[in-house]
């Protein structure tokens, strides 16, 4: 197993060969992208920022999690950093097993608990000219904040 | 005693990357959310969590002058 | 959407960005491999077969119904027949949404529908020589066929 | 009248990929079954599914003396 946080373009590709094994029977990749539209708003790029050596702690607290849990050790993700443009992947997730349902499981493992707990921001820059902080806890239109300081 | 605590994203936008408190000894989590709200001047900012030499804690736990403590606002990687 | 039962080699970097959007914030990848043991066997090789029309009717069939279920016109599967040697793909699934949780469902919805309907059928080579045709409808060991004639 | 049956996997290996059925007319596919098993001889082959112009079938599925009738063993694609 294997996690990273690096700041040049990802390789699913890579990444799919380096969980390949002759005792996995399903492999699976999980691509995270920069997409058009978020809640409802033209997006043109996201800059990822990260507290990054508690970023790669939590990042491999969580493969180590993912691998104990479903019982592969064939599992690597790589979280990229910077300024993206559409379409780039910001997250790749790689895992085999001989199980294809213990595959699917620790792919779903590991992006819910860096969506929870892995210290990375991002903050998108809409067509209209503004950039904002994508906050999901705020269940509210992005630019209304509704959390005051504790 | 000085704590120095490390901020990202939004609260790093309102106070900067990088801000030291001066705290009494024995001092937790919350009183460091309590003293950074007190400069806070109305702000709206979203509820972080706080990370403690790069570990989550509690607002219970205690903080020492040696400590790394870091504001963690809400996390959106993936 | 497009699928395909192939006789070539299968090329999941091709698919995956076949399914590629700007318009979608996840991409999924689900690759079947031959693995070296199965039910406590060791496995050489596979040869999978089909009925081919029907597989196609029937493969082309599942990956409509994902895209409906699901949302996402981007869904993409190929699988091979022939002879495979040991960790190579017999199915690539590719899967493009907005949404990550719909992206991974559809993933599975394809894969869970293709092992239950679609005629193809793999018999595998063991290292003691022997040759047979996979049944995951029975529950015993490989080698005690248990169910009769109708 | 005379029915083309296709057969895959293990009861291609039993009966060969293709074998032609005499069935009264009116048959079923129930009746494809029943006259296959009648051939098995006391082989042992996996309960098949039934497939008639590359659709499932049921049991009480008419069977003309122009479908494309398919006995479709345990499926173990992907």
């Amino acid at each position: 197993m294997r996690s990273a946080i690096v700041d040049h373009v990802l390789d699913p590709t890579a990444l799919l060969a380096e969980v390949a094994s002759a005792d996995s029977g399903a492999s699976t990749l999980f691509v995270g992208t920069v997409r058009r539209v978020n809640d409802g708003r033209e997006v043109l790029g996201i800059d990822y920022s990260a507290y990054t050596p508690m970023a790669e702690s939590e990042l491999a607290a969580v493969v180590a999690e993912a691998a104990e849990r479903f019982g592969t050790a064939h599992v690597v993700v790589e979280h990229r950093l910077g300024t993206l443009a559409l379409g780039e992947a910001s997250i790749v997730i790689a895992v085999s097993h001989a199980r294809r349902a213990s595959a699917m499981g620790a792919q779903k493992y590991v992006i819910e608990q860096v969506k929870a707990r892995v210290p990375i921001w991002k903050r998108e820059h809409y067509a209209d000219g503004t950039r904002e902080w994508v906050d999901p806890t705020r269940a509210t239109p992005a630019g209304t904040p509704v959390a005051g300081l504790p | 005693m000085a704590v120095t605590v490390l901020l990202f994203a939004s609260w790093a936008d309102a106070f900067g990357p990088r801000v030291e408190l001066d705290l009494p000894a024995g001092s937790r989590v919350q009183d460091v959310l309590d003293s950074l709200a007190a400069r806070a001047a109305g702000r709206t900012l979203p509820a972080p969590m706080v990370a403690v030499n790069q570990r989550y804690a509690r607002p219970e736990t205690p903080v020492a002058a040696s400590d790394e403590v870091a504001i963690i606002p809400p996390v959106a990687g993936g």
